[in-house]
């Protein structure tokens, strides 16, 4: 037993290294002294560098990591169709007579006008060749598609509520060309959900789809935020 | 807008006389829902069937042994407050009780697998995933896309087949209608049944077969006025809106729970 | 070796033979982590819950190890609300008990949710209305009280306490302990009930269904009460266990006694209540919902002795041994009572979990009864484990117990 | 737990939950930070350090 | 200066400190918390089902005789869900829990996915023109060897175009072995036949009925028409005035659903049967002037059930009370639709024609026959017209030779007896059949004594199997041509189960064929233009299709509209009622084999399917723990009987018959007699999937055929069993 005693009791001296007992008084003052100087200009430095280095990190580095930029398979021209077809865009993005919605039309209706080339366009030509001939359906990338939790119904906001697509859709009808679609490498799912703003602010209404903008709309709207079913299935 | 201002309750009169037990309801459920199925589901206590069919005796000797089919979907109860037992329970608002439909909800993906509203289901309603869903290879193209499967760690029950309603308002918005007739929305199981044994509508609705089977006395709880008609432990004040009749005086004692003292004082 | 982290003027066993004990015990922790491990990658589906059971073994460690970890509250209460002065030489280690506990209980929640990565859903998307939301919110606030109780000790170790700033924090941490053991109380107080609440809110469930007053069921003050008066003894066993490991004696006797008597007093005020509310809930509550007691206990294991083992041997028994002078000066008949009492306030637990799952509602109900897989019992033993090696890893660096140099002087 | 999250409502209920664990967490929060700050300060001012 | 231990500390945290403090201050944590539980709420090896427009169609379900009509929700070309067809004749909207799980079986594992041919024990995919091929040169060196009739076909049905193009072909080869497999339709038919004096099938008016006297007859437990029959029992319930009595020796779920439940002594009903006569007569509660005005040899049965039936002697013989006897007699005589039914469960075995003529009896006493609410005899639909098939020298010799299973010549009123088939394969050196064709049946699973058919067909040298799945006796085929599914196939399906018209439904196809497979109608087609001379002018069709279009003619436009077709016009023969054959049958009961004491015996439910197709999961997922345990089967035993042999609830115990053993446990009922265990058909299956496979054991593997003497049919109804605890 003693011999553990001793140890513990002679430890002060062995750690001595640093401690101040061994240290004549007067010296050890300023050394001590000028040591803390160094120590907290070294400090608040170290501080303030990992702080920036971090903002950085996740303000700049992180949201290039976390979403996949993906190219639609062809570069569809909105504004375009819209010149041409009669019924704008319900004449390809129509309700079917049981109240479901078609949403991104199917090769079959493309084909109606597209069977084959009209243009000179060479998009067009692309279509033609790689879907309308092989009869193969376009693998669009759909930016707004929600995850399959969601039961979205737009015949009660279309047609119940008389809302327009661009309160969510944004102007995508007037684009002349589909901007990349970026995919969010944990979840999978499309960066427009989240919104371009990697901190969520929006400035449209049409920015950002998580529940809560859904909620705040039906609040408005409705005067109450619904019950669960109303939205998920 | 408002949608609808009209409140429903929806809710279901199963006649247990009608009953064969045949079970058509169990998987008209399961192939609505995306119900899955393990290789052995013989251990009834995680095994998932949204409506289950109880076999219940008259523990009577024989021959005057008598049985009875009692099939239990989720009872979408309203509570005395309108709140079901899992309803106020849910720590993380999974579930609740949809005051313009009655329909007690159950968001899969908001469910964590606390498994706390399934202590508080008096009826064993709910259902717990233990396992990952997993179909034979190709089983998988009969899914139905207005059900999301499940994942595993999370709750499910019955919803009444909300689903069907939800498509059924679309029609009716591209309709320009805002109210559904009666027929439109029926749930899984009613539609199947061969022998007819469950009726499915309005409760609120005084022209709905099922308002009129039951004739629910909405001052107090939704008792039924129809002295055939019973529900599931009333007295626990759950306030189910699945209702049972039957003739047989046996089955309705077994509706819920008495002490000795009160054989005879039996009230509905 | 270590020797520079000991405390001053106090006597440790050597390094290797710490290191040794803590070996066995970090093998228990081991399998422990593999239980979780199994759970976490494979589901829930690796434990012996089913749809009749969705709360089990877990649910009620939970609730067992809240209880006894009440000492910690209440002990902080009675030193630093009520000021009793001697209380300083046992508060911090009932402090480092109950922050054992409270961690242990987390990381089981955290293991017993089919979806770990959404659990934060219930502080994000809580529903105030759910009693298992109280829990968690009081429960992690608590924990952080806690772990602000037991800093100043950590700071007090040899080395760290010479890096000035830390040596400050703990001072000024001391000065105003009071204000933090205060919320300590507030919100224990609240998570102690709502654990009671869990069980009693539940009206399809006769057997644990208890009469409200305002939002709060019966037993919302029940478990309060019983925390705060089983978890001293609990603190008291925990102590005693330490002395016959370290061999040395840590607290003075006057100090033991006092925490004795007070939780005595409270255990038998609590019993007495107990037993009211039995008696009232097997007469009037649940034969309004078409139940007497007799359906509650005719099963093979779930009898009524039940009943007399959680009141009597539980309940009574402890709370006379302690209030009497004689009882709680005697080491034998204090060992007895804090190791009845611990089992009491356990069975009063288990039984509001699991007979509540297991007892019959619906009429053509049978009793449904279970046993944990091997992977509940690991992760139920792991926070156990976890518990003794930052228990000793703290009596070895730390100045835990105030009065062991003076009991046990160097010479 | 926010106001600003999907569950809130401005009710008695909500009110007076949040605003208990709010307080409470108020409280221990507005402790811890005093604790810190005035440890700086005394740092700063040379205190602890090497006593006894 | 030296940066020391306490410094670096310092430094360490003040590091951690900006760290902690930037990254709090960047979305980082907070998305990756979110995404994270997003992850977990879309997990990739959770299935998200496409979606796309929704379309319904419109067919009949073939997986049971009922022949129901189903409505098929699509996405885009996947079928989603079944559900009954509104509207129907036969079900209108139910539908029973086999067809609503039939996309498991479309979609499911058990698919026969291509041609196979057995290749050293093990199947191995080949072309469909090698699989002809090899089949045709088969065929051709058979008849070369002049031996066409040892050719044949075991099926499901004789009715339908497809029956009737494989009965074309063998008939144009040149062999009478054409085999329907058997049930009580055989019963039924012998029966009329007898006392009506031409063949006809069964059909019932229950929709009229107000009061059902069913001798074991499952109504609510899968007989006849399944879905039907629910609908008929609920329009009972639905009025007072209405009854249904079951005598039966188990409470089984039609007992539950009966007014009253007769719990007799097993194979005694003919007994009680005539004992009801006895009492009728008796009591002069008979309609005399239809008697006397339709009916042959009354007098003769008149003395026989006055002599040898009197309620007391019944009551002896079938355990049933006196009173209870002349209860029904009288309730049965004073209902005013009345009509007696028998045919035990669901109907799938034949049972004593003794039984049937005497229950027959009691509705032609109070004049139910061909009469509203009452039992009609209906005429085939007669809708195929072909001119005979061509013949050469090889085809009318082989078609004169005598059937293999002896069928039309010991009993002259019997069309098919597959139990003897079985036995004069086994009874000879070298089997009589060279070539089988299995189509819709499942003999290696659905027959008694199932070692003893497995055993036979082991002898057949080739058997070609038209399963669209692997099922036990397409196990034992050489050669597999899978058939679409009922979901994939164009097909006519007469509807026998007991509806009081001719009706023909409509199976149309829903989806294209998820496989390699091909019409049995289109094979049977290919392989006649392969054969030369006769057989290949007797099929003047391009394909199957064609076939059936001109065969039903101007029927097709409204079969494609409605999916069933009624033969208004057929009229039910009002024959004369002859009561002669009925007394001269006096007495030719049915004993069960061996001589233990308890009586093992078969029950049915609609939850475990017992015909030629195996459970699907979903269906196998709603039986109850009473019956399946793990891999264990329950037996139904009164606590009574079970003390006598001391088992308790829940025992392992074994179960030995005469044709062997069988590990079972026991679950204790009050809802059975004494003295009787019951067994549930239906389980036990060696092949289809892991979901069925390997679960339980198979009734048939316990029982053997036991002949009727009136019809040679196999018509056991039950065992004598031991039962002893392990």
């Amino acid at each position: 037993m003693s011999t553990i005693d001793d140890k513990a009791t002679e430890v002060p001296e062995d750690a001595a290294g640093e401690s101040a007992e061994t240290v004549p008084p007067e010296q050890e003052k300023e050394e001590v002294a000028e040591k803390k100087e160094i120590n907290k200009g070294l400090v608040i430095f170290v501080f303030i560098a990992a702080f920036v280095a971090s903002l950085i990190v996740g303000w700049i580095l992180f949201p290039m990591v976390l979403y996949t930029q993906e190219n639609q398979p062809i570069d569809f021209n909105h504004a375009l169709h819209l010149e041409e077809v009669e019924n704008s865009c319900e004449s390809c993005h129509f309700f079917r007579e049981d109240g479901s919605y078609a949403g991104v039309p199917k090769l079959a209706q493309c084909v109606d006008c597209h069977d084959e080339v009209m243009g000179d366009d060479l998009d067009e030509l692309a279509f033609v060749e790689n879907y309308v001939q092989k009869n193969i359906e376009v693998p669009w990338l759909i930016y707004s598609q929600q995850s399959d939790c969601v039961f979205f119904s737009h015949a009660a906001h279309v047609k119940a509520a008389k809302m327009d697509c661009v309160s969510c859709h944004g102007d995508i009808g007037e684009s002349t060309s589909l901007k990349v679609y970026e995919k969010n490498i944990i979840t999978g799912i499309s960066r427009d959900i989240w919104g371009k703003n990697i901190g969520g602010i929006k400035l449209h209404s049409w920015d950002r789809m998580k529940m809560n903008d859904c909620a705040k709309c039906h609040k408005e709207e409705t005067g109450n935020q619904g019950a669960c079913f109303q939205c998920h299935k | 807008m408002k949608v609808d201002t009209k409140q429903k309750k929806f809710g279901m009169a199963i006649d247990l006389d009608k009953c064969t037990g045949c079970g058509s309801c169990m998987v008209a459920c399961m192939s609505e829902n995306n119900v899955p199925f393990k290789k052995d589901e013989t251990n009834k206590l995680d095994s998932i069937t949204w409506i289950k069919v109880y076999k219940v005796t008259n523990d009577k000797k024989y021959p005057d042994t008598d049985l009875c089919y009692i099939p239990r979907p989720c009872m979408h109860c309203d509570g005395q407050h309108g709140h079901a037992p899992c309803v106020s329970v849910c720590p993380a608002v999974a579930t609740d009780n949809d005051k313009s439909t009655g329909v007690v909800s159950q968001i899969y993906t908001r469910c964590f697998g606390c498994r706390y509203c399934m202590a508080a289901c008096p009826y064993h309603a709910r259902y717990f995933n233990w396992w990952d869903p997993v179909w034979p290879e190709g089983m998988e193209k009969y899914l139905s896309p207005n059900v999301s499967p499940r994942m595993r760690g999370v709750v499910e029950k019955c919803s009444f087949c909300f689903h069907r309603y939800q498509l059924a308002m679309d029609k009716a918005y591209v309709e320009g209608r805002r109210e559904l007739r009666e027929d439109e929305y029926q749930t899984s199981c009613t539609q199947a049944c061969p022998a007819g044994a469950i009726t499915f509508g309005d409760l609120n609705n005084p022209k709905h077969t099922v308002h009129k089977m039951v004739q629910p006395d909405n001052k107090h709880h939704g008792k039924p006025k129809n002295p055939k008609a019973f529900r599931l432990l009333e007295r626990l004040g759950t306030n189910a809106k699945v209702y049972y009749l039957s003739d047989r005086k046996w089955v309705r004692k077994l509706g819920d729970n008495q002490t000795p003292n009160e054989e005879s004082s039996k009230k509905h | 070796m270590d020797s520079a982290l000991i405390p001053k003027g106090v006597k440790r066993c050597p390094l290797p033979v710490f290191a040794a004990g803590i070996a066995v015990v970090g093998a228990v922790v081991l399998w422990g982590v593999a239980g979780m491990l199994l759970c976490w990658l494979k589901g829930l589906n690796q434990t012996n819950m089913n749809d009749s059971y969705g709360f089990a073994l877990w649910i009620w460690a939970d609730l067992a190890v809240i209880a006894v970890g009440g000492g910690a509250f209440f002990t902080g209460f009675l030193r630093y609300i009520i000021n009793k002065e001697e209380l300083k030489n046992i508060v911090n280690f009932a402090v480092l008990v109950g922050v054992n506990c409270y961690v242990g209980a987390l990381l089981i929640l955290g293991i017993d949710v089919g979806q770990p990565l959404r659990g934060w859903f219930i502080f994000w998307h809580a529903n105030v209305h759910s009693m298992l939301t109280e829990v968690a919110f009081c429960l992690s606030c608590y924990l952080g009280v806690l772990i602000i109780e037991y800093i100043p000790l950590v700071l007090e170790n040899r080395q760290i306490d010479k890096v000035p700033f830390f040596h400050n924090l703990g001072h000024n941490m001391h000065e105003i302990m009071a204000v933090f053991a205060a919320t300590g109380v507030f919100l224990s107080c609240f998570h102690q009930g709502s654990l009671g609440g869990v069980a009693g809110v539940l009206f399809g469930r006769p057997f644990s269904y208890r009469e409200h007053l305002l939002v709060w069921p019966w037993t919302f003050f029940l478990f309060t009460w019983s925390a705060a008066a089983f978890g001293p003894c609990f603190t008291i066993l925990c102590t005693k266990i330490t002395e016959v490991i370290t061999g040395k004696k840590l607290v003075k006797d006057n100090v033991i006694e006092l925490l004795a008597k007070i939780s005595g007093w409270m255990i038998f005020f609590y019993i007495i209540a107990k037993t009211t509310d039995t008696w009232y809930w097997a007469a009037h509550t649940a034969p309004a919902m078409g139940f007497e007691l007799n359906d509650f206990y005719n099963n093979v294991l779930y009898g009524k002795w039940i009943l007399y083992a959680e009141i009597i041997v539980g309940g009574f028994i402890p709370a006379l041994i302690l209030i009497t002078k004689a009882g709680r000066r005697n080491p034998l008949l204090l060992w007895t009572a804090v190791l009845l009492a611990t089992f009491g306030v356990c069975l009063n637990r288990w039984v509001m979990v699991c007979q509540t799952m297991a007892a019959p509602v619906l009429p053509f109900d049978k009793w449904v009864l279970y046993s944990p897989s091997w992977q509940e019992v690991s992760t139920t033993i792991l926070p156990v484990a976890l518990g003794i090696i930052v228990v000793s890893l703290s009596y070895r660096y730390l100045p835990v117990f105030p009065q062991e140099q003076e009991l046990n002087p160097i010479d | 737990m926010f106001p600003f999250s999907f569950e809130w409502a401005w009710d008695a209920a909500h009110i007076v939950f949040m605003g208990g664990l709010w307080y409470a967490l108020s409280i221990v929060g507005l402790g811890m930070t005093y604790c810190i700050i005035k440890a700086t300060m005394d740092t700063i001012s040379g205190k602890g350090g090497n006593h006894h | 200066m030296k940066i020391d231990r306490r410094d670096f500390l310092s430094l360490g945290i003040g590091a951690a400190a900006g760290i902690g403090a930037g990254t709090a201050l960047s979305p980082l944590p907070w998305k990756l918390i979110d995404d994270s539980s997003i992850w977990s709420q879309n997990w990739p090896w959770t299935p998200v089902p496409p979606d796309g427009a929704v379309s319904f169609k419109n067919s009949v379900c073939t997986l049971c005789p009922g022949g129901c009509g189903i409505t098929v929700r699509k996405v885009e070309d996947r079928c989603i869900k079944i559900e009954g067809t509104k509207g129907n004749i036969v079900n209108n909207g139910g539908i029973c829990i086999l067809g609503l799980s039939g996309l498991q079986l479309l979609y499911g594992p058990t698919r026969v996915k291509a041609p196979m041919k057995k290749d050293g024990g093990r199947w191995k995919e080949i072309s469909w023109d090698s699989a002809i091929d090899e089949i045709v040169k088969r065929l051709k060196n058979i008849r070369k060897e002049g031996k066409p009739e040892s050719v044949a076909c075991v099926s499901g049905t004789d009715q339908g175009t497809v029956a009737q193009l494989i009965g074309r072909f063998l008939t144009a080869y040149g062999s009478p072995n054409y085999i329907r497999t058997s049930s009580i339709a055989d019963s039924y038919e012998i029966a009329l036949k007898k006392l009506h004096g031409q063949f006809s099938s069964i059909g019932f008016d229950f929709e009229n009925s107000d009061f059902v006297l069913s001798f074991g007859s499952g109504v609510a437990d899968g007989w006849g028409s399944p879905v039907r029959m629910f609908k008929a029992n609920s329009k009972w319930k639905d009025s007072k005035d209405k009854a249904l009595y079951q005598i039966e020796s188990r409470l089984s779920n039609t007992a539950a659903k009966a007014d009253k439940w007769i719990a007799i002594i097993p194979g005694t009903e003919a007994i009680l049967a005539m004992g009801i006569a006895n009492v009728i007569i008796q009591k002069s509660l008979y309609k005399k002037k239809l008697i006397e005005k339709y009916s042959k040899g009354f007098n003769n049965f008149k003395a026989l059930v006055l002599k040898e039936y009197s309620p007391e002697k019944v009551s002896k013989i079938t355990g049933v009370k006196k009173s209870e006897i002349i209860a029904i007699a009288k309730k049965f005589a004073g209902a005013s639709r009345p009509v007696a039914i028998c045919g035990s469960g669901q109907g799938r075995t034949p049972g004593s024609i003794f039984e049937f003529m005497a229950v027959h009896a009691l509705n032609a006493l109070i004049g139910s026959v061909n009469n509203i609410g009452g039992v009609f005899s209906v005429p085939e639909p007669d809708y195929i017209k072909w001119t005979e098939a061509e013949k050469d020298d090889v085809a009318a010799k082989g078609i004169k030779t005598d059937r293999i299973d002896g069928a039309g010549k010991k009993y002259p009123d019997t069309r098919y007896l597959i139990n003897r088939l079985i036995d004069s394969i086994n009874s000879t050196g070298d089997s009589p059949v060279e070539l089988l064709f299995v189509n819709g049946a499942n003999p290696c699973y659905t027959m008694p004594d199932t070692e003893n058919v497995i055993k036979a067909f082991k002898k057949i040298p080739y058997i070609v199997s038209f399963s669209s799945y692997f099922d036990e006796t397409t196990e034992m085929a050489d050669i597999i041509l899978p058939n679409h599914t009922n979901l994939e196939r164009l097909e006519d399906i007469p509807l026998a189960a007991g509806l009081i018209k001719p009706v023909v439904g409509l199976s149309m196809p829903v989806v294209e064929p998820e496989c390699n497979t091909r019409h049995i109608g289109d094979v049977f087609i290919q392989m006649a233009k392969l054969m030369d001379g006769n057989i290949k002018a007797s099929f003047p069709w391009n394909n199957y299709e064609e076939c059936l279009k001109k065969t039903l003619g101007d029927k097709w436009d409204k079969l494609a509209r409605d999916g069933y077709w009624v033969d208004e016009n057929s009229r039910a023969s009002r024959g004369i009622f002859d009561f002669t054959p009925l007394v001269k049958n006096n007495r030719n009961l049915v004993k069960p084999e061996g001589k233990s004491k308890l009586t093992l015996i078969p029950y049915d439910s609609m939850r475990l399917t017992v015909g030629y197709i195996g459970d699907p999961p979903f269906a196998m997922k709603t039986v109850e723990d009473t019956i399946l345990k793990g891999n264990d089967v329950f037996v139904e035993i009164n606590p009574k009987t079970a003390a006598g042999y001391n088992l308790s609830e829940g025992d392992k115990a074994r179960l030995t018959t005469s044709k062997g053993k069988a590990k079972v446990r026991v679950h204790l009922y009050d809802g059975i007699r004494p003295g009787i265990v019951a067994m549930p058909r239906g389980l036990g299956h060696t092949e289809f999937d892991e979901y069925l496979a390997g679960k339980g054991e198979n009734f048939n593997k316990l029982i053997g055929p036991v002949e009727d003497p009136v019809s040679g049919l196999d018509a056991a109804w039950g065992i004598q069993a031991e039962i002893t605890k392990t």
